[in-house]
C-alpha cells in the first residue's frame, strides 16, 4: 500500500490541477450538498405524506352528538356487545331502521341514508377509521367489560363530533390514516391518536407493571435472564408474562 | 483505451477481451437473477424444497460460502492482530474474497426467506434467543466491516487516487485498520459460531444436536474453528487459480508458504476436535435419543458411512498432514490438492449439517426426505459464483490487488500495439476459464 | 386478566379407538380456513395441520397389524417451561409459548417465512405456505373470520384451535366469569372424532378427563404414568402435551426410537 | 465538467442524508411490510353474527344431525349434532365438508339444456318455466302414444316423501319402472321377507350386542350408519366386546377388531354354514327359539351336517377347522352374538344365499327381534296420503312388467334389479326405455361394467338429472333441473340403515339457495301440475314443503325444534308375532328359494389361466364411493400409498408381487375381462397372496378438478353377477391379471 501512496507522489503534475480546481469548487459542492438535503427533508416530510394518503368521504355524514342526545346507555345502545361476547362494531342497517324507518328531519345526508340506503335495503358502507387488518384480534368484552376501559382510551372523542371527518387512505397499506397516526413521523400526544401495535404494547405495559409484573427488559437482560435459566431452569418465569419469548402476552393473544 | 484505469507497472489484457469475458460470465448472471425474481415474484414454490426441506441447497451454499470466506477474518487476524507482514501480499485479496462470499450469503439469505419485504423483522423485531438472529447481526456487521477494510483498495484505484481527499482518506484509514480486523475477528468469531449453532441447537434432530457450552453447542466452536482453518485453504485455491489463470506469479511464496502452515494446523486441531465430537455424540449424544450411528447411514439411497469417511478422513486428515509438512507445501500438486480437500471438506461439512439434518427421520415410522434442487434453486445457486468471478475479474483488473504483483513480473515497456499483438488469444481464454470453473 | 392459575392445554388421543377415518383433520381444515390445491398427494407440499400417519408392526401376512396415529402440534413444553424445539429458534419472535395456556402460537403475519422453525420440529408438525392461498370462486364464502387466512410464504401450524379459547373468553367474561368450564373449550378435533378418540383439556387439572386419563408426573415433564400412555418421542425432552394411548406394545415401542440392545422400554428422559 | 460531476455526488450524498433524516423510507418499509401481511389478493373473511342451525345431513343414508355455524348469512362450518341419536356430536369426513358442495364448483347453477352432443359437455341456460314444459310435454307425447311404461325413473332412495312423491308419480302417470339403487339392503330385506315373512329393513342392535362376527363388513369403513358404527366401535373398546372381522384384507375394520381371520374371498356363506355345522353339532343353538318360533330347521340342519362340515369348510374358505370350531364356540357362548354381512360399505348386495346363511346363524343362536340382536324394522308409517286414482291410460302401464324383471316369476321376491336395467335395454328384448329420470343417484360412475351401462344410457333418448351436482350421469344428460343443494332444501329422512329403532331426521334450509336451482319435489309437483288430469289432481300440494309439513303434521314442530323424531312411544313387536310367513315362525329353508339346490359359492368372471389373480375392491370413508364424489378437503386426505398424481395404487402382498416381479412404486398393467388399466403397485402385508385390492371411489370423470381423471373407477373393471335367486348383483370381485408396464 505504501508504494501505492509513493506512487501518487511521483505523479504530481496532475494533482496539482485538481487541487486548483478544488479550492474553487469546495464551496460549490458543500451548497449542493446542503440543497440536496433540504430538498430531500422537504419530499420526505411533507411532500410524501399527500402522495401517501388518498382522502375519502364517508357515504353519508353521521352527527354522533345528536344521536347520542337520543339515546340511553351511550356508545354501547349502537356499538353494542352480543350475548356471547363478541362486539358488534359499526351498526347493521336493520339497527338504524329501528328508528329511521322513515325520514327523520330534512338534512341532506338523511334523505340520501333514507333514498340510497333504507329504502334499497342497503348496507351503508361506512369508511371505519379505527379498521385493524385480518391478522388483528381485539376483544372489546376483555377491555371494556372487564378491563373497564372507556371507549375515548383509544377512539377519541369521536362521540362528540358532529360530522365525520375525510377519511385518509393509506395507498399502500389500504388502511386508515388514524391507524398509524396523524403525524407521519408517529408521534403522538393522546392515547387515542395512533392504534398500531406498539400502542397496545404501551398500555398494557403500564397495566401489567401495575400488577407487579416486570415490563419488557432490554434484550441484553432477557440475554442474562436466558442464562440464568439455562443455569437454573424455569427459576424467573413466574414474575415475567405470558410470553416466553417477548416476557408480554404471547403474541396470539391479539394475532389470528 | 481503459489504460488510464489500469495501475502501473502491471499488464492486462485488451478491453475488448475483457469485456466479452464480462459478458460470457455476465450472461450466467443474468440466468441467475432471472431464476431469483421467478422466486421472488412467484414465491418459493419455484424451488424443490418441502415441508420435511425447510432448509436446502441456499441454506447450505450461505453456510459454505460465509465458511470458506471465514479466510478474511483469519488473515486479518494473522496480519494486523499477530503482525505477519509476510501476509500484506496476500491480504488485499482475502478481503476481496471475504467481501465477495459475504455479499453472496446476504444475497441468498434475501431470496431463501419466503417473505423478503419483511427480511427486516428479523433486526426490529429481532429474538435475541435465536441462532438465526445472532447470525443476521454479525453477518450484516462484519459485512460493514469488510467492506470498510474493502474501500481502501478501491480507492487505490489510479484514478481515484489522484483525489487527495480520496488519498489521504484511504492512508488514514490504512493507519486504522487493525482496528476494524479486529472487530471483524470477534464478529467472525460470533456469527461463525452461531451458524455453527443454528443447526447444533436442534434438540429435536438427533443428527444435529450437540451438548455445549451454556446456550452455545460444540458445533457452534466447530464451526467457527473449521472456517478459520479451511477459509485461508479458499483464499489460497482462488489466488492459485488467479495465477494459473492470467499465467502471472502474484502472491509471494512465503506468503503462501506462511498461510497455508497455519491453515494446516489449524486444520489438524480442527479435525481431531471433530472427531472428538462426532464420537461423543455417536456414543453418548445420539443414543440417549434412542439413536445410534447407522440410523443415521442407512437405509436411503445418498447418505452412506463413506459420508463420514469422506468428510473427516480424506478431506480433513489428508489435507491437515498434507499441511502441516514442509515437503508437502513445497510441492504444488500436494498443496493444490491439500487446499481443494480442505475447501470441499468444508462445504460437506456444511451439507451434511444442513441437508442431511432435513434428511433424517426422526419418527420411528417417518421416512429418509431426498431432494433434487429446481433449476431455479441451482441457477441462484450458481448467482454469487458469477458474480464473484465478475468482481474478482474487475478488482484484478483496475485495483492494485496483488502489491507484489509488478515486483514479481517485472515489464520491459514495449509499444501499446505491441502489447496488444502478443497476449490476446492465450489471454482470453485463460480469462475465460474462471466462469466455466 | 391475570391468570390465577397457569393452565396446561393437552390432549389425548385413544389410538384404540381411533380408527384413521380422517374426520379430524377435515374438521381441522374447515375450522381454521386451510387452503387446498388440486394435487395434494405429494404429502411434502400438503398443509394439514394434523395429519393421520398409517403405522404397521412390519410382521407379514397374516401377522401384519395397522395402527392410525393422528398428529397434531405437540405444544411442547421443553426441558424447562416454554422451550419447545421451534419456538427459540424463531428469529423474529413469529412463534411463541404461552405460559398462561401452553399453548405455542404462530404469528402469520410477523413470520417472515425462514423455515427455522421448520427444520427444527421432529414431528414435522410446521408447514410452510409454498403457494397463495387460492379458494375456488365463491367457495371463500365458507371462510371462517375467526382465523385469517394465510399469505404465501409464511409457516403455519396447529394452534388448538386457539381462537376457540379466545371466543369462549369472550363468552364467560360477558357472563362476569374469569374461568372457563372443561366444555368450554374444545378443538375442532375432539369435537369432530366420531370414535371419540381424542380428549382435550387442562393437564394441570386434575378435574379434567385428560389429566385423569393420563396422570402426567410433574416431577418429570408431566411424562404419563399410565403404563398405556405415551408421548411422541418422549427421549428427546421435547415434552408434547399430546398424549397417546394404546394397548398394543408394538405401537407404544412405534412413538419413540431404542437401540436394539433395548428389549424393555424404559423411559430415560434426555436431559438437554 | 469534472466540477459538475462531483457537485453532483454531493448533491446525491445530501440527498441520501435528508432522506434518512425523513420519515419516508422507514414509513415506506413498514408500509411495504403491511402490504405483505394484507395482500389484495388473500382473501378477508368478513365478520359478523355467529349463529347455529340444526340440520341433517343427507349426503349417505347414515341421517346423522349437524349444527351448521353461520356467520351472518354464510355457513362457515358444519359440526355434528350433540344429543341426536344417531352420531352425538361427532361427524364422518364427507359431512364436515359439506360447505365444499354449497358453495363449491361441482354446482349445477342453474336449468341446463344439452346443445352439443352427450357427454361433450355443451350446455345452454334454460328457465324453469321451459324446462318444466319441455318435461311434461315429452311425458305427455309418450302417454298420448300409451308408452307411459317406457319411462323410468332411477332413485337413490324409495322412502321418505320425495321417493315417494316419485313412485306416486309414476304410478298415476302410468310406469311401473321406478327402480332403486341397490346395497346390501336389498339383500337383507329379501332375507327378512323369505324367513321372517317381514316387509321390514334390518336393525342392529349394536349397542346392547356383546360379541360381533362380521363377514366382511366395514365397520369402521363406512358400513350402514357410520358414525353410529364408530360410536359402537368405541362402545365396544371400553366394554370389551369382542369382534371378529372375516375377510381377505386386513381393512381398518379388521385393524380395529380383536380377531382378523383372512378368508378365500366369496366363500364367507359357506363360513356361516360350517359355523352352524359346529354349533347344531355341539347342539349349543338356542333351543327355546329353534323349538317355539323356527320351521324347517330338520331339513337345514340335515343340509348343513352331511355338506359343511369344519374340514370341508375349511378347504373351502382356507381358514383352518380349529379356528372354524374356536370360532363357532365363542360365537354361540356369547350371551348376546351378532352375525352381520354386507361386504366393505356394503354398496353391493352381494350373494342372497350369504345373507341367508348369514342371518341363519343369528336366528340358530336366538337372537332375533331380541335385546343385543337382530330386528325387522318395519318402515314408519307417517306418509299417509290420499289413494291416487289412475285414468285408463295410467292402469295400463302399470300392467306392463317392469323392465328389470323385479317381481317377474323369474324372480318373484326382488323389488328392484337395476343391476339388469342395461342388459334389458341393450337387448332391446321387452320394450325401449323412452325416458329416464335420475334422482339422487349416480348410475353412471356406481353401476358396474361402466362400459355396457353407458351403451344402454345412449340408447334412452331423453335423460333428465335432478342432480345438485355435474356428477357423470348428469353431464351425459339431456336436462339437468338441479335439485337444492341439502343445506338450502327441506326433505325427511326416514330411519337410517341398520338402525334398531324408527326415527326421522329432518333436513332444513341452513341458508338461502346460492343458485337458481328448485326442490326436486316441487319440479315433480310441477310436472304433474303441467301434465294435468288425474296425475295433477294427485298432486293437489301448492308446494313441496307444504307436502312435508302436512305430512308430518304435529311432528313437524318438534323436528323444527330438536331437528329429528324419535318415536318415544315405539316397542318391539313380542317374537310370537314378529313372524309374518305361512307357518308364522322363522323360516330356515323356504322351499321357493330352492335354497339347497342352487346353494354354491358365486363363481365370478375369469378363467384361472388367463386371470391368475383375483381382484376385489375395498372401501375407505376416506373415499366417497356413491352418489356424492370427495370434496377437495376429503380427497386431500387420501393417503400417498392410495393416489399420486393421478396414479392409483393396487395392494399387492409382497410374495405376490415378488411372482409377478413388481416391486413398490412400480406401474403395472391390470386388466379383467371386463377392462384394462395403468395402476401402480403398493406393497401390503395385510393383504392375502394371490388378491390384488383396488379402492372404490376414485377415477371420476365428471365433478371439478379437484376430482376428476384422479386413479381408476372399479366399476370400470368388473361386471355384474346375477344371483340365481334375487336377480341381484352378486359379484364381489373379478379375476385379474397384472403385467409390467
Amino acid at each position: 500500500m505504501e508504494d501505492a501512496g509513493g506512487e501518487g507522489g511521483a505523479t504530481s503534475s496532475p494533482e496539482i490541477n485538481t487541487k486548483e480546481q478544488d479550492k474553487g469548487s469546495a464551496g460549490l459542492i458543500i451548497l449542493f450538498f446542503i440543497v440536496g438535503l433540504f430538498a430531500s427533508i422537504i419530499l420526505g416530510w411533507i411532500i410524501f405524506p399527500k402522495l401517501l394518503y388518498s382522502k375519502k368521504k364517508q357515504p353519508i355524514d353521521f352527527n354522533h352528538v345528536l344521536h347520542m342526545a337520543e339515546v340511553e346507555d351511550g356508545c354501547e345502545s349502537c356499538h353494542f356487545f352480543r350475548e356471547d361476547g363478541t362486539y358488534s362494531g359499526v351498526p347493521k342497517l336493520d339497527q338504524c331502521i329501528d328508528c329511521h324507518e322513515d325520514i327523520l328531519g330534512d338534512s341532506p345526508d338523511e334523505i340520501k341514508f333514507f333514498e340510497e340506503y333504507v329504502s334499497k335495503g342497503r348496507e351503508v358502507p361506512w369508511l371505519v377509521y379505527s379498521r385493524q387488518p385480518d391478522c388483528v384480534f381485539f376483544s372489546h368484552v376483555a377491555h371494556v367489560k372487564v378491563a373497564g376501559m372507556d371507549c375515548v382510551t383509544c377512539h377519541g372523542h369521536i362521540g362528540e363530533s358532529e360530522s365525520l371527518k375525510i377519511y385518509e387512505e393509506n395507498r399502500v397499506t389500504g388502511y386508515s390514516r388514524d391507524i398509524w397516526g396523524k403525524s407521519i413521523a408517529g408521534f403522538k400526544k393522546n392515547t387515542w391518536d395512533r392504534m398500531k401495535m406498539d400502542d397496545c404494547a404501551e398500555c398494557h405495559r403500564k397495566t401489567t407493571a401495575n400488577i407487579e409484573r416486570t415490563g419488557v427488559k432490554t434484550p441484553t437482560k432477557r440475554l442474562i435472564d436466558h442464562l440464568v435459566d439455562l443455569v437454573s431452569p424455569g427459576t424467573s418465569m413466574s414474575e415475567k408474562g405470558s410470553s416466553v419469548q417477548t416476557e408480554r402476552g404471547a403474541c396470539f393473544v391479539c394475532h389470528k | 483505451m481503459d489504460s488510464a484505469l489500469i495501475p502501473r507497472g502491471v499488464k492486462r489484457c485488451p478491453l475488448w477481451q475483457f469485456i466479452l469475458f464480462i459478458c460470457v460470465v455476465g450472461a450466467v448472471l443474468l440466468w441467475g437473477v432471472y431464476a431469483m425474481l421467478l422466486c421472488w415474484i412467484k414465491g418459493l414454490n419455484q424451488t424443490n424444497m418441502n415441508d420435511y426441506y425447510g432448509f436446502a441447497i441456499w441454506i447450505w451454499a450461505d453456510l459454505t460460502v460465509i465458511a470458506v470466506g471465514g479466510g478474511a477474518f483469519f488473515s486479518g487476524l494473522l496480519r494486523y492482530i499477530f503482525g505477519k507482514d509476510e501476509l500484506k501480499s496476500i491480504i488485499n485479496y482475502a478481503v476481496l474474497i471475504g467481501f465477495i462470499c459475504y455479499s453472496s450469503a446476504l444475497l441468498v439469505l434475501a431470496y431463501d426467506i419466503g417473505q423478503p419485504l419483511r427480511g427486516w423483522f428479523i433486526f426490529w423485531h429481532a429474538n435475541v434467543h435465536s441462532m438465526l438472529t445472532e447470525v443476521a447481526f454479525c453477518l450484516s456487521c462484519y459485512f460493514g466491516v469488510l467492506t470498510i477494510e474493502f474501500i481502501p483498495l478501491i480507492l487505490e484505484n489510479r484514478q481515484i487516487d489522484r483525489v487527495p481527499f480520496f488519498h489521504h482518506l484511504s492512508h488514514n484509514m490504512h493507519e486504522i485498520m487493525g482496528v476494524f480486523a479486529a472487530t471483524g475477528v470477534f464478529l467472525s468469531f460470533f456469527h461463525q459460531g452461531s451458524l455453527g449453532g443454528v443447526a447444533g441447537v436442534l434438540f429435536g434432530r438427533p443428527f444435529a444436536y450437540r451438548e455445549g457450552l451454556f446456550i452455545w453447542p460444540w458445533t457452534f466452536f466447530l464451526f467457527t474453528w473449521s472456517a478459520a482453518a479451511c477459509g485461508p485453504c479458499f483464499t489460497l485455491l482462488i489466488t492459485k487459480i488467479t495465477e494459473a489463470v492470467t499465467r502471472k506469479k502474484l502472491v509471494k511464496d512465503d506468503a503462501v508458504e506462511l498461510l497455508a502452515k497455519i491453515s494446516g494446523w489449524m486444520i489438524l486441531t480442527y479435525i481431531i476436535a471433530k472427531t472428538i465430537d462426532t464420537w461423543w455424540w455417536l456414543t453418548v449424544t445420539a443414543p440417549s435419543m434412542g439413536q445410534t450411528l447407522m440410523d443415521f447411514y442407512s437405509n436411503n439411497p445418498l447418505y452412506g458411512i463413506w459420508f463420514l469417511i469422506l468428510e473427516i478422513v480424506i478431506c480433513g486428515f489428508v489435507p491437515a498432514a498434507i499441511l502441516i509438512t514442509k515437503k508437502g507445501r513445497k510441492n504444488s500438486v500436494a498443496l493444490w490438492i491439500a487446499v481443494i480437500l480442505a475447501v470441499v471438506g468444508v462445504c460437506i461439512n456444511r451439507w451434511a449439517m444442513v441437508l442431511q439434518v432435513m434428511a433424517v427421520p426422526v419418527m420411528s415410522f417417518d421416512y429418509w426426505a431426498m431432494y433434487f434442487p429446481s433449476w431455479q434453486e441451482i441457477a441462484t445457486t450458481i448467482l454469487p459464483v458469477a458474480y464473484g468471478i465478475i468482481l474478482v475479474g474487475l478488482a484484478h483488473r483496475y485495483l492494485p490487488v496483488f502489491p507484489d504483483e509488478s515486483e514479481l513480473n517485472p515489464i520491459e515497456t514495449l509499444p501499446a500495439e505491441e502489447e496488444e499483438a502478443v497476449e490476446p488469444s492465450v489471454d482470453l481464454e485463460q480469462e475465460l476459464k474462471p466462469a466455466e470453473a | 386478566m391475570k391468570h390465577k392459575k397457569a393452565k396446561k392445554y393437552g390432549m389425548v388421543i385413544d389410538l384404540d379407538k381411533c380408527t384413521g377415518c380422517g374426520s379430524c383433520m377435515v374438521a381441522c381444515m374447515a375450522e381454521n380456513n386451510v387452503p387446498f390445491r388440486k394435487d395434494e398427494s405429494n404429502k411434502l407440499l400438503s398443509i394439514t395441520w394434523l395429519r393421520v400417519y398409517k403405522l404397521t408392526n412390519g410382521k407379514p401376512f397374516p401377522n401384519t397389524d395397522i395402527c392410525y396415529l393422528p398428529r397434531p402440534c405437540m405444544h411442547c413444553e421443553g426441558q424447562h417451561e416454554g422451550h419447545p424445539p421451534c419456538v427459540s429458534v424463531c428469529p423474529a419472535v413469529a412463534t411463541d409459548y404461552n405460559s398462561e395456556t401452553g399453548i405455542v402460537s404462530q404469528v402469520y403475519t410477523r413470520c417472515f417465512g425462514c423455515r427455522y422453525c421448520m427444520a427444527s420440529c421432529p414431528y414435522k408438525a410446521r408447514y410452510f405456505n409454498w403457494w397463495d392461498p387460492v379458494w375456488p370462486d365463491g367457495m371463500e364464502k365458507y371462510l371462517s373470520p375467526n382465523v385469517s387466512p394465510r399469505m404465501r410464504g409464511v409457516v403455519e401450524k396447529c394452534s388448538f384451535c386457539f381462537h376457540r379459547y379466545q371466543l369462549a373468553k369472550e363468552k364467560a367474561f360477558m357472563e362476569g366469569r374469569r374461568e372457563l368450564k372443561e366444555d368450554e373449550y374444545q378443538t375442532a378435533c375432539t369435537q369432530a372424532c366420531p370414535a371419540g378418540a381424542i380428549t382435550f383439556g387442562d393437564l394441570n387439572n386434575p378435574n379434567h378427563a385428560v389429566y385423569r386419563m393420563v396422570k402426567p408426573d410433574p416431577k418429570h415433564h408431566g411424562r404419563p404414568t399410565n403404563p398405556n400412555a405415551f408421548r411422541l418421542l418422549e427421549r428427546l425432552g421435547t415434552n408434547p402435551k399430546v398424549y397417546y394411548l394404546s394397548s398394543r406394545e408394538w405401537v407404544r415401542r412405534a412413538g419413540d426410537n431404542y437401540l436394539e440392545n433395548e428389549a424393555k422400554i424404559k423411559k430415560t428422559v434426555h436431559q438437554g | 465538467m469534472k466540477i459538475g460531476r462531483r457537485s453532483f455526488l454531493s448533491f446525491l450524498l445530501g440527498g441520501a442524508a435528508g432522506t434518512a433524516l425523513s420519515p419516508l423510507p422507514w414509513k415506506l418499509m413498514d408500509d411495504s411490510s403491511i402490504w405483505t401481511q394484507m395482500w389484495p389478493w388473500t382473501p378477508v373473511p368478513e365478520d359478523g353474527e355467529a349463529s347455529y342451525v340444526n340440520s341433517s345431513c343427507t349426503l349417505c343414508p347414515g341421517g346423522c344431525g349437524i349444527t351448521v355455524r353461520k356467520i351472518d348469512d354464510r355457513a362457515v362450518k358444519i359440526e355434528g349434532m350433540k344429543g341426536h341419536p344417531i352420531n352425538n356430536g361427532g361427524l364422518c369426513i364427507l359431512g364436515l365438508s359439506g360447505l365444499q358442495l354449497l358453495y363449491g364448483p361441482t354446482r349445477v347453477q342453474t336449468p341446463l339444456k344439452r346443445v352439443g352432443k352427450r357427454g361433450q359437455g355443451r350446455w345452454e341456460k334454460i328457465s324453469w318455466k321451459d324446462a318444466v314444459s319441455e318435461v311434461a310435454e315429452t311425458l305427455g307425447d309418450l302417454r298420448e302414444k300409451g308408452q307411459s311404461h317406457t319411462v323410468g325413473f332411477i332413485s337413490g332412495s324409495d322412502r321418505g316423501t320425495v321417493p315417494r312423491l316419485f313412485e306416486r308419480f309414476l304410478t298415476v302417470y302410468g310406469s311401473p319402472n321406478l327402480i332403486r339403487t341397490p346395497s346390501i339392503i336389498d339383500s337383507y330385506e329379501l332375507a327378512l321377507h323369505l324367513m321372517q315373512g317381514a316387509q321390514a329393513l334390518p336393525g342392529f342392535d349394536f349397542e346392547n350386542a356383546n360379541f360381533i362376527l362380521s363377514f366382511g363388513s366395514g365397520i369402521v369403513d363406512g358400513w350402514g350408519s357410520p358414525v353410529r358404527m364408530f360410536r359402537a366401535n368405541s362402545v365396544w373398546r371400553d366394554t370389551g366386546v369382542k369382534v371378529i372381522q372375516i375377510e381377505p384384507r386386513l381393512s381398518n375394520t379388521a385393524a380395529k377388531s380383536d380377531k382378523w381371520i383372512p378368508i378365500n374371498p366369496g366363500t364367507e356363506a359357506a363360513l356361516a354354514l360350517g359355523i352352524a355345522h359346529v354349533i347344531i353339532s355341539e347342539s349349543l343353538y338356542n333351543y327355546n327359539f329353534i323349538d317355539n318360533y323356527s320351521s324347517g330347521f330338520g331339513d337345514w340342519k340335515r343340509f348343513v351336517l352331511d355338506k359343511y362340515g369344519p374340514d370341508s369348510v375349511a378347504t373351502i374358505t382356507g381358514i383352518d377347522s380349529t379356528t372354524i370350531i374356536a370360532l363357532a364356540l365363542s360365537f354361540a357362548r356369547a350371551s348376546k352374538p351378532l352375525a352381520i354381512c354386507g361386504r366393505g360399505q356394503g354398496t353391493t348386495p352381494g350373494s342372497l344365499n350369504e345373507c341367508t346363511a348369514v342371518h341363519a346363524l343369528n336366528a340358530l343362536v336366538g337372537n332375533i327381534n331380541k335385546h343385543g340382536g337382530i330386528f325387522a324394522v318395519a318402515e314408519p308409517d307417517y306418509i299417509n296420503w290420499p289413494e291416487v286414482e289412475m285414468d285408463a291410460k295410467a292402469a295400463a302401464g302399470m300392467q306392463k312388467d317392469r323392465l328389470d324383471d323385479a317381481g317377474s316369476k323369474k324372480y318373484p321376491f326382488s323389488r328392484y334389479l337395476l343391476n339388469r336395467l342395461p342388459e334389458a335395454i341393450n337387448s332391446g328384448k321387452k320394450y325401449p326405455l323412452e325416458t329416464l329420470f335420475v334422482a339422487g343417484a349416480n348410475p353412471l360412475y356406481t353401476m358396474s361394467d361402466s362400459k355396457t351401462v353407458k351403451k344402454a344410457f345412449d340408447k334412452v333418448p331423453f335423460i333428465v338429472s335432478f342432480s345438485s351436482y355435474m356428477d357423470e350421469t348428469a353431464y351425459n344428460a339431456d336436462l339437468i333441473l338441479p335439485n337444492h343443494n341439502y343445506l338450502e332444501r327441506y326433505e325427511d329422512i326416514p330411519t337410517p340403515a341398520g338402525m334398531p329403532k324408527p326415527v326421522i331426521g329432518l333436513s332444513r334450509p341452513v341458508v338461502e339457495p346460492q343458485f337458481n336451482t328448485k326442490h326436486t319435489g316441487d319440479v315433480i309437483i310441477l310436472i304433474a301440475k303441467a301434465l294435468g288430469g288425474s296425475i295433477g289432481d294427485s298432486f293437489a300440494w301448492d308446494s313441496y314443503d307444504a307436502c312435508l309439513k302436512e305430512t308430518l303434521g304435529y311432528k313437524w314442530q318438534v323436528m323444527i325444534e330438536k331437528g329429528f323424531w324419535s318415536y318415544p312411544d315405539f316397542v318391539t313387536q313380542p317374537r310370537e308375532e314378529s313372524f309374518d310367513t305361512v307357518s308364522g315362525k322363522f323360516e330356515f329353508a323356504r322351499k321357493e328359494t330352492g335354497f339347497m339346490k342352487q346353494f354354491k359359492p358365486v363363481r365370478i368372471e375369469g378363467d384361472k389361466t388367463n386371470y391368475p389373480l383375483l381382484l376385489i375392491p375395498y372401501d375407505s370413508i376416506r373415499l366417497a364411493n356413491d352418489v356424492i364424489g370427495d370434496p377437495p378437503f376429503v380427497i386431500k386426505t387420501v393417503d400417498d400409498t392410495v393416489l399420486k398424481g393421478t396414479d392409483v395404487f393396487i395392494e399387492l402382498n409382497p410374495k405376490t408381487a415378488g411372482e409377478q416381479g413388481l416391486s413398490e412404486g412400480q406401474i403395472a398393467m391390470l386388466s379383467t375381462p371386463v377392462g384394462k388399466t395403468k395402476v401402480k403397485v403398493h406393497l401390503y402385508d395385510g393383504i392375502m397372496p394371490g388378491i390384488v385390492a383396488l379402492p372404490r371411489g376414485l377415477g371420476h370423470t365428471a365433478y371439478d378438478e379437484y376430482l376428476a381423471g384422479k386413479g381408476i373407477n372399479f366399476n370400470e373393471l368388473i361386471g355384474p353377477v346375477e344371483d340365481p335367486v334375487s336377480g341381484l348383483d352378486a359379484a364381489w370381485g373379478i379375476r385379474v391379471k397384472l403385467a409390467k408396464a
